[in-house]
Formats: structure tokens, C-alpha cells, sequence
């Protein structure tokens, strides 16, 4: 199945390697820090008995 | 007679909540009126806001252009000039340059007027912040602690120089834990104007939508 | 405002040479560079208008936190912001005392470093042109950039981060002036676009730096 | 009804909330079908190679680094003339996404130029430009960072913004002035002579619509997660005043 | 000692970026060097070792004045000189905690900023063992320069110029280091002059830093 | 019971000119000695130098090595550092890293132990700044105003933690311009050892070899 990428094998899949980390790493950190935040405000919600939002 | 400065249903805000809210009050010439209340209750709020270095939340603030002369904790004085180059420096920022010989004999600075700022003492660099006041020929002054660090003899010049303010038709508006003998000054104690919870009624700090 | 201007100069001078310390450094840099790169006459006149314009944009970069910040610090700052001076000319008459203190004595001496890195001849005259023509959008970016982080506390690198890539432009097109006016080529577009850049700046940057310090004091 | 009720925080996070899913899933589609297709089902290039591949991500990739940053003048726009919060906090999420974008189109062009060029690094304008491009976007983020109240932040970002893109058109022109270089010209123009042939045409719109709805959908959690932090600012600074 | 040190770190991270900060400022330039310099890939790579070592140099130098200017303006100085910790510990850990944040992460990124200059390939080796022994000595350096200027109001511009002079055998061996080894040349001279410089200071450097905060806080 | 703390004949200098001179006291374990004087008249220049941060110009100071734990008008507190950090830190420094609860305990910092610093009010940075003191495990106390900015219940909390370090064999030298609430701690006046001129047969600044 994988195409024969020929002498620049290693350009092709190193450009696309670097995509997929840098774009699974910012949707990480997006989604890890999303849940971090969202706990807090919650506990902090829980705390003063504020709510909405 | 129009007052100098009226404050109506101010509310101020630090760090984007509300602190102090429903101000009110006006002053006219001749009256002086002093800020009361606990630390962190929002004296210096208050009078940075009505000194238009920051917004009010909500209400108005009513003075003339240009009126306000503001002194604030620090006294904004550079180390390296003369007592006196400090206070000509302000002068000529306010066009007063034939005033500051008359503001140093007033605070008892003549004998300071050529050392450095650096080598003042407390009290006297407060007393040459507090001449910067007379060199700025506002009416309305903005003070914040004025009286801190001054000995007694000093609070009692610095009085005296307020009251000859007030009779020329001037105003002020004094925060302060200290007593400035001003006997004829009225208080208002700022405690019970405190912002309450928007929930409540009060004001909203500014980003308040998603607290519906 | 004039009182301002002087009373600038005047800390500037007392604090121990406003002058002499951006000079001193521009000196450093200019003799750090042979030791980095290597003593060949060739190559340092190759680089040379390139070198001189990098240590004056350093120079005057690291003189740019002190428009402020000491005002900041001791309250005169918020003072000036309540004096009858609009914030604009504080702003504008700020960024005039840093040139005179940094900019200025650097154009100045430009010519004798120029000697040091082997410049050749007909490049002198346009390294004063275009240093003289590029400085003051220098100071008056850089009086932006301090004034977007007056009050943060160790601003300095931050300051240098968001100041640099505004002084590209004025860089490209300072040492191309250079390069070109020496090799006799055809100097009147960056000429141009040097002088557009520092006119312009000069007019509007100023009203930014106001908006920014007005948002810091409050 | 306006289009500025959507500035209200809480209406944003009910919108969000019910958007997201959906941008998600075609984000998901389009992107793998993109991908999928440019990088299995297209044949070599005459002169690339099987480098061609390459455009898949660093063309869509280029263009958003663009876009992110005109977007964000425009919400920043919003917040200094509006003041709606949503669009400054918008503005502060895309950041860190553009900043991405920036550095994959960077690196991919520099893994592209090494075979292409026979250099890792040219000091091309169009290169050079994103260098800047990329530098802006460092020196944005680190403001907004540096800043405790969020108010103020918005403001001097908002003011950084607008004056660096008058910055960042003016040295894209100095660049191309400086410099000849050897990138590639505009081949997605309109004009059917310059394009490139249909082949590598269709998978690369499916990339660049996958590229937009994935940026999408990360603005929409970054903004709802900037809304969350600023409440709980707002929540804990009042629990300290009470 | 250990909480000293990780407590320095700990405050260069939170502070928003003792790394990135740093870093930024290398990246910068090295930008600016070619805007300056032109764009013709031969003339970089024959500057691209001086150069870098002495973007590493200023990036160092610009982030000096953090390394006790906080703990003296909030009083920890002055606790901790009345601490049981001798001062030439404190100093040291100092020092070391500044190459943390700043000497190692370029070493690391140097070779993605040689790309950017065009260094020749066999080049990238040697650059990072020159720097990975040279920025040490940097950091204890400029340590002592910070020390000799802790307290005094806007010593920035004055600490470069204490520091510069000191830090150029550094920059001869280390940018030397480069231009041999690149060249297949005999390395071991320059190698050894810049460890020697290196151990010699970190051993030595922190007496003359610890007496120089002593009368600082006089 | 021999002294923690003994001074003799002292003379400190500021600047390079003698303030105070012929100081002489002693406290052993268990005593609180308060200094007074009105501003500027030395007293942060006498406790430094007995801290071992400058040299006395004469006279002598004796104490244990490592006996001092001086605390001085800036707490050294790290804004970036939550409450508990900055006093693990210290901790860890003094080897004392088990007293940590206790001592957030004792000055009513528990509920603001992961706060950041820079989020306390003045007061409760005070408070953070004297419980560095109990993590120190150092028996003899020097303060610069310890009460500064610390309301009346937490002037209190300081008076109780005081005695209990005095009860434990601990002692106390505090300069102070307000009343610490310790009834039993002894007051020296400092104004009469205000240092005179050489000629009068003052200590000399150091430098007095051209006023012969
Ligand atoms: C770090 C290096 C590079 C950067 C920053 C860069 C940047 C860009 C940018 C900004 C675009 C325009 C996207 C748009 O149309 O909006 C683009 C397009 C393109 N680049 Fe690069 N590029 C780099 C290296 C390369 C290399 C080495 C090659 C191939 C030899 C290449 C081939 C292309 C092609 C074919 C396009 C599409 C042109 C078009 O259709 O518009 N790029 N690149
Ligand atoms: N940057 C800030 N962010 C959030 N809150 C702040 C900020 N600065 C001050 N505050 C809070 O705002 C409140 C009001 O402060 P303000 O300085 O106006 O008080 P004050 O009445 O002048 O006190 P004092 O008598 O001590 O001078 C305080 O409780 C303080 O904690
Ligand atoms: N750097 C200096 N050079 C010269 N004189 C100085 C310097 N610093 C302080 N002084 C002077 O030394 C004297 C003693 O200062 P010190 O700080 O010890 O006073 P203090 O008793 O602690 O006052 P306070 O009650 O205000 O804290 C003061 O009169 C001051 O003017
Ligand atoms: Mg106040
Ligand atoms: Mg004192």
C-alpha cells in the first residue's frame, strides 16, 4: 500500500512527520489545558457557589 | 457657588472587579473631604480614577478640564536633580515657574533647595512632593496619604498650606489612616460603600456576561 | 515639554553617561566581531555596513528599557499623566531624548568604528547618511515597544523580542543604502524608503506608545 | 438579534458548545481524505518528484500562518473598538495555532528545499518573511504571557497586533527588495496557464479545507477554555476582595 | 543548595520563559546578521561560527542582570547572606541555574540556528562542544560581573560593558574551536584553552563574586 | 546563664560617616530587648551590622556562629511562588523542613498556603515574612518593624509566637516605632548614642585622617 516515494523518501516522510507531531502536539496541549481549566473552574464554581457559564 | 468637582454613582474597578461602588459627593470651593476606611477598602482606586488615570465601571465624574492636581504615594522624585531643579522641572510642566521659590519657603525647603534628592530624608522628600502641589496652580487637589512619614511640626505645615488653599478658593480630597488637623475637613468613611456581588445588585466587574 | 526634553537629558547625563555607555557598547560589539570572525581585511569590509548597522540597532536596544521604566518606578510617570502635556509629546519628546542620548553620539562615531572592520572609503559617507536617516524610527519603535512593557517586571528580553522583528525594515533597507552607495549603485529607493519609514513612524508610532502606557497606568 | 449577541460570552459557549461536534467530524473527513489521497493517490511530479507530496501540508499550512495572523487582527479590532471579550480572547487562541502553522511550513519548506534547492535554508523573501511572520507571532504570545490582568493584556496585544502588521507587510516588501530568491510564484491563481494540473489540484483544496476547519475547531476550544481561565479569574480575584 | 537551585529554576520558569526568552533572542540575531549582512550563503558560512558565538554571548549577556537583581530589590539577598549557606555556594548555584536557562538550551538549538546561516556540515559538531564547554564560563562570568553591579540603579548597559572585555578569550577559542575543526584542522589547542578557561573560572570566579555581593550589601 | 548576645562599645556607620556609637547591652536566652528612636536616628544601620551584613566600625560584637536570624523590612517573598513554596524554601535552606505545617499553622497561613505570593494582601505578607523566623530554628531574633502593615489580631499572633520562642530560650532584638503588645520586653533608647564628631571625641567614619 505505501506509494514508492523513491530517493526522497526520507524528505517526504520526514516533512510529514514533523506535520503530524506539531499538529498532534498543539491539539494536546489545546485538549490537556481545555481540561485542566475546566476542572478548576469547576471546583472553584463548587467553592463560591457561583454558577453558569 | 458651582461645585469644583461632583462625583455621581461612581463605581471603580482594580484588577477588573468592582471594589468601591454608589460614590457620591460633590466639592465645592473652600471644602476639603476625607477619604476613610480600612486597607485594601479602595482609597487609592478611587482617587486614580477620579485623577482620569483609569476608567470608572460605571457613573461620572464631573470637573473641569485641568482642574485636578494629583499626588500619589510616590512622590515622583528623581535622585540625581536638586531639590529645587525637581520642583522647577514640575513648575515649568505646569507653566508656574515664578511660583517655586515661594513653594520651597512654604514647606521649609530653602535651606534643601541645592542638595541632591537622593540625600533627603523621608519626611523631607515627602514635604518637597507635597511643594509640587503649590507649583501646579489647580484648584482641586487629589491627595493620597499625604501626611505619611512626617513629623509633627511638618503635618502642621503642610495644614496650614491647605488651609491657605482652601481660602484661595480651592478644594481637596484626602485619603489618609492619619490625622492631618484639618478640623474643618469632612469625612467620609468609604467602608460601607464597598462593591457588593453583582449577583447582589452591584456592579459588574467588566467581564460579568458569562455570570448570568 | 522642552522642560522634559532637558530635564531627560540632564538624568541621562547624571546617571552616568547616556552617551558613553551605547557608545562603549557599539565599541564592544564592533570589536567582538573580528575576534568571532576572524582577522581578514577581505571578509570584515565585506560585512562591515551590515556589522555596524546590527551593533547600533543592539546598542540602542538595550538603552530602551530605561525610557520608562525609572519614571514608572518613582510615580513621575503617572504624574506626567495627569500634567497638562498630552501623552503623545511625552511620548515623542522621550523617544527624542533617546535618540539624542544613543542615537545621535552613535552616528557620530560611526565613521571611527567604521575604520576597525576595514569599511572602504566611498561607504563612509553613506554609513553616516543612512545611520543619521534610520536611528531615530530606532528610538521611536523602541519607545513603542517600552511603552508596551512599562511596569512588567524584568521586561528587558521581552522588550528585545518585540521591538526586533519592527526594526527589520529599517535594517534591510539601512545597510542596502550602505552597500549599494558604496558599490555606486543606484541609492535613491532605499534612501526613500528609509526616510518613508522614519517620517512615518515618527508621526504615528507616537500615538500607539500613548495608547499603550494610558492602558499600562491604569 | 445581531451578529454581536455571539460576543456574549455565554451565548458563545452555548454556540460552541453545539458547534464543535460537527466542525470536528468534517475537520476529521476532509483532513484524512486530504491527506489520505495526496500523499497515496497521486503520481510523481516531472520535476519535484515524489516530492510533490510535500504541498499537502505546506501549502495549506503557509496559507493559514497568513490567515491566522489577519484573523487576529480582526478580532483584535473588534476588542479595541467593541470591546467584546470573545473576540479578544479569540484572538489570544489563535496565537499559539498560527505560531504552529508557521513553524510546519517552515520546516516542511526547509525538508522541501534541501532536495529541491540542494540547501536547507535560502534567504529567500518568501522565507525570510515567515521567519518574521513566525517572530511576531513568538513575540505576541510572550506578551500576552507577560501581562497579570487580563484587560490590559488584550489591549497592548491588540495594539502589538496593529502596528505589527503594518510591520510585517512593510518587511515582506524590504525582503522581496533585498533579496530576488527562488520560491515558487503564486500557481494558485485564477489564471488556468499558471495552475497546477488537476491531479494534485483537487486533494491539495481538500488539504486546505481540512487545514481551515482543523483550525477552526481549535479556536473554538482554545477560545472556550481562555473564557473558562477568565471566569475563573474573575471568580478567585472576588473571592479575595470578599 | 538543591532548593536554591531549584527554586532559580522553578522562578525562571514561571517568570514566563527563562528558556524561551533567551532562545528568542539568539533566533533574532541571527535573523538580523544576514538582513545586515545579505543574503549570499558563501559570505554566511564563512561568518557563521563568529557569529553565532557571539549571538550565544549577547543572548547571555542581556539575561545577566536576572540573576540577583530580584532576590536584592525583595530583600532574599540580604537572607540569604544570613543564611547557613556560604555566599560562593550561593553564587555558584546562581551561576548554574543561569546556564540552565539560558547557556544549555542554546547549546542544544545552536544547530538549528547554524541552518540558518548556512554553516558547512562538518562545522555543527564542533559548534556545539565549543559552546557546550565555553557558555559555562559565560554564565560564572557574568555572574561576577552581575555581582559587582547588584544594587546600582540601571547597571544593565555598565554590566555589559564589565562583562564584554572578560568574556573575549572565550569567544577567540570557542569561535576558533569552530573555524579549526570545520577545517580538519588541529583542534586540540583552542579545545584545551577554552576547557582550561572554563574549569579555571568556575573554580575561581565565584570568590571573587561572593566577596563583590558581600560589599554590595554593605 | 551565659549571654546569646553580647555588644560592646559598638559603632556603626552608614555611608561612611559614625550614626551610633558606645552601644552596649547583652540579652540571654528568654529576653526581649526593644530599640527605639526616631527615624533615620540608626536603627536599621545597628541591627544589619549585627546581623553580620556590614562590618561595626568599633567595639564588638559576640554571638554563637550561626545563632542570628534577622528578618528585614522586605520579607523576600517570591510573587511567582505560592505561600507554602517560598517557606519550603526557606526551610530547606535552614534544614528545617519539618517545621513547615507548624509554622503556617502558627501565623494563620493555612487557608492561603497554595495562594501565590503576589495574590496576599500587605498583612499577609507580613505574616508569610515572620514565619520564615519559625522555620529558621535560630534562638536569637533580629527584626527590622516586624509589625509594619499587620493589624491588631495579627500583631497579637506575632506577640504569642514571640513569647513562645523566648519561653523555648529563645531571645529578641526588635526595632520598632509601634507597640509589639510584649509587656515584658525591655526598651533602649538610642537617641542618646547618637554618634558625635571626631573633634568631640566621636568614633571616626573611617576616612578622618584629613580632618585632623
Ligand atoms: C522554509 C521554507 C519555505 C517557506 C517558509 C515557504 C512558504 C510558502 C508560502 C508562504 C507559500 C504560499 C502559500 C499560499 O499560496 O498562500 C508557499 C507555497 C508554495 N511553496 Fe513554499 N516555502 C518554503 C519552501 C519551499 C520549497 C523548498 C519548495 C519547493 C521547492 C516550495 C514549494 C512551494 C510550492 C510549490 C508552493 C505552492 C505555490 C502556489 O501554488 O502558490 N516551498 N510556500
Ligand atoms: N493589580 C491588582 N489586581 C487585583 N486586585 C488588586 C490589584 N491591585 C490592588 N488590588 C486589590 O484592590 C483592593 C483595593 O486596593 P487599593 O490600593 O485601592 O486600597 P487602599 O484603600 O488604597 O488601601 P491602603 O489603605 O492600603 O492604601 C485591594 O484589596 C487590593 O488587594
Ligand atoms: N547610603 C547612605 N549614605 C549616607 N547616609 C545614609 C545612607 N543611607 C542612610 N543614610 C543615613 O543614615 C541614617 C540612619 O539610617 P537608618 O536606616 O539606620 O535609620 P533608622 O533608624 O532605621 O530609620 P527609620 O526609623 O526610618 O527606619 C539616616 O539619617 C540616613 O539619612
Ligand atoms: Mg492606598
Ligand atoms: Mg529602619
Amino acid at each position: 500500500m505505501m506509494p514508492e516515494l523513491g530517493k526522497y523518501a526520507v524528505s517526504v516522510m520526514s516533512a510529514y512527520g514533523v506535520t503530524v507531531v506539531l499538529l498532534v502536539g498543539i491539539v494536546a496541549q489545546s485538549l490537556w489545558r481545555a481540561a485542566r481549566v475546566r476542572r478548576a473552574l469547576e471546583a472553584q464554581e463548587q467553592r463560591t457557589g457561583a454558577h453558569n457559564g | 457657588m458651582a461645585a469644583l468637582l461632583a462625583i455621581e454613582a461612581l463605581a471603580v474597578a482594580r484588577g477588573g472587579i468592582a471594589i468601591l461602588e454608589r460614590v457620591e459627593f460633590s466639592l465645592s470651593a473652600g471644602q476639603a473631604l476625607v477619604l476613610r476606611g480600612p486597607n485594601g477598602c479602595g482609597k487609592t482606586t478611587l482617587l486614580r480614577t477620579i485623577a482620569g488615570l483609569q476608567p470608572p465601571l460605571a457613573g461620572r465624574i464631573e470637573a473641569a478640564p485641568d482642574a485636578i492636581a494629583y499626588a500619589a504615594h510616590a512622590d515622583g522624585l528623581k535622585a540625581t536633580l536638586s531639590v529645587s531643579e525637581n520642583l522647577q522641572f514640575w513648575a515649568a510642566v505646569y507653566g508656574q515657574s515664578n511660583r517655586v521659590a515661594s513653594a520651597l519657603a512654604e514647606m521649609n525647603l530653602e535651606a534643601l533647595a541645592q542638595r541632591a534628592a537622593m540625600s533627603l530624608s523621608a519626611g523631607q522628600k515627602r514635604r518637597l512632593g507635597l511643594a509640587r502641589l503649590l507649583v501646579t496652580g489647580r484648584p482641586v487637589w487629589v491627595l493620597d496619604e499625604p501626611t505619611i512619614s512626617l513629623d509633627a511640626a511638618s503635618v502642621a505645615l503642610f495644614a496650614n498650606a491647605l488651609r491657605a488653599h482652601l481660602a484661595l478658593g480651592g478644594a481637596a480630597l484626602i485619603a489618609t489612616h492619619i490625622d492631618i488637623g484639618l478640623a474643618e475637613a469632612v469625612t467620609l468613611d468609604l467602608t460601607p460603600l464597598k462593591a457588593r456581588a453583582p449577583q447582589d445588585g452591584g456592579a459588574s466587574g467588566g467581564f460579568d456576561e458569562a455570570f448570568a | 515639554m522642552i522642560a522634559l526634553l532637558l530635564r531627560d537629558l540632564r538624568l541621562a547625563v547624571r546617571a552616568g553617561g547616556g552617551f558613553g555607555l551605547s557608545l562603549a557598547f557599539f565599541l564592544i560589539v564592533t570589536v567582538l566581531v573580528p575576534f568571532g570572525v576572524g582577522p581578514e581585511g577581505g571578509t570584515l569590509a565585506r560585512i562591515a555596513p551590515g556589522i555596524l548597522w546590527v551593533g547600533a540597532l543592539l546598542a540602542c536596544l538595550l538603552s530602551l528599557d530605561r525610557i520608562y521604566a525609572l519614571d514608572f518606578e518613582d510615580g513621575s510617570l503617572d504624574l506626567l499623566a495627569t500634567a497638562p502635556i498630552p501623552m503623545e509629546a511625552v511620548v515623542s519628546v522621550k523617544a527624542l531624548a533617546h535618540w539624542l542620548t544613543t542615537g545621535l553620539p552613535l552616528v557620530l562615531a560611526a565613521p571611527v568604528f567604521g575604520v576597525l572592520l576595514h569599511l572602504p572609503g566611498p561607504a563612509y559617507f553613506w554609513l553616516v547618511i543612512s545611520l543619521a536617516v534610520g536611528t531615530p524610527a530606532l528610538s521611536v519603535l523602541g519607545a513603542f515597544g517600552a511603552a508596551l512593557t512599562v511596569g512588567l517586571k524584568r521586561g528587558g528580553l521581552l522588550l528585545s523580542l518585540l521591538v526586533l522583528p519592527l526594526y527589520v525594515p529599517t535594517l534591510i533597507f539601512g545597510a542596502e543604502l550602505i552597500a549599494r552607495g558604496s558599490a555606486g549603485g543606484a541609492t535613491a529607493t532605499p534612501l526613500l524608503m528609509l526616510a518613508g519609514i522614519t517620517a512615518a513612524t515618527v508621526a504615528l508610532v507616537p500615538f500607539a506608545a500613548a495608547a499603550a502606557i494610558r492602558v499600562n497606568l491604569r | 438579534m445581531s451578529i454581536w449577541e455571539y460576543a456574549n460570552p455565554k451565548k458563545f459557549m452555548q454556540t460552541s458548545a453545539w458547534a464543535l461536534p460537527w466542525f470536528t467530524g468534517l475537520a476529521a473527513i476532509t483532513l484524512v481524505t486530504g491527506l489520505v489521497w495526496g500523499f497515496f493517490f497521486t503520481p510523481e511530479a516531472a520535476n519535484f518528484g515524489t516530492t510533490v507530496k510535500i504541498i499537502y501540508i505546506h501549502v495549506p499550512s503557509a496559507m493559514m500562518a497568513i490567515n491566522i495572523w489577519v484573523m487576529m487582527l480582526v478580532t483584535s479590532l473588534i476588542w479595541l473598538i467593541r470591546r467584546h471579550h470573545v473576540s479578544a480572547l479569540a484572538a489570544k487562541a489563535a496565537a499559539p495555532v498560527g505560531l504552529v502553522m508557521t513553524l510546519i511550513a517552515l520546516f516542511t519548506g526547509a525538508i522541501w528545499g534541501q532536495p529541491m534547492w540542494g540547501t536547507w535554508w535560502e534567504w529567500d523573501p518568501r522565507l525570510t518573511s515567515f521567519l518574521i511572520l513566525g517572530l511576531f507571532y513568538l513575540g505576541y504570545i510572550a506578551l500576552w504571557q507577560a501581562i497579570d490582568n487580563p484587560d490590559t493584556a488584550a489591549d497592548l496585544t491588540g495594539v502589538l497586533c496593529l502596528v505589527g502588521s503594518v510591520f510585517a507587510l512593510l518587511s515582506r516588501y524590504a525582503v522581496n527588495f533585498w533579496n530576488q530568491g527562488l520560491h515558487q510564484g503564486a500557481s494558485l491563481s485564477v489564471d488556468k496557464q499558471e495552475n497546477v494540473s488537476d491531479v494534485y489540484w483537487y486533494p491539495l483544496l481538500f488539504c486546505i479545507a481540512g487545514f481551515i476547519l482543523l483550525f477552526i475547531v481549535l479556536v473554538l476550544v482554545r477560545t472556550r477554555t481562555e473564557v473558562r481561565s477568565r471566569r475563573l479569574k474573575a471568580l478567585e480575584a472576588r473571592e479575595r476582595l470578599a
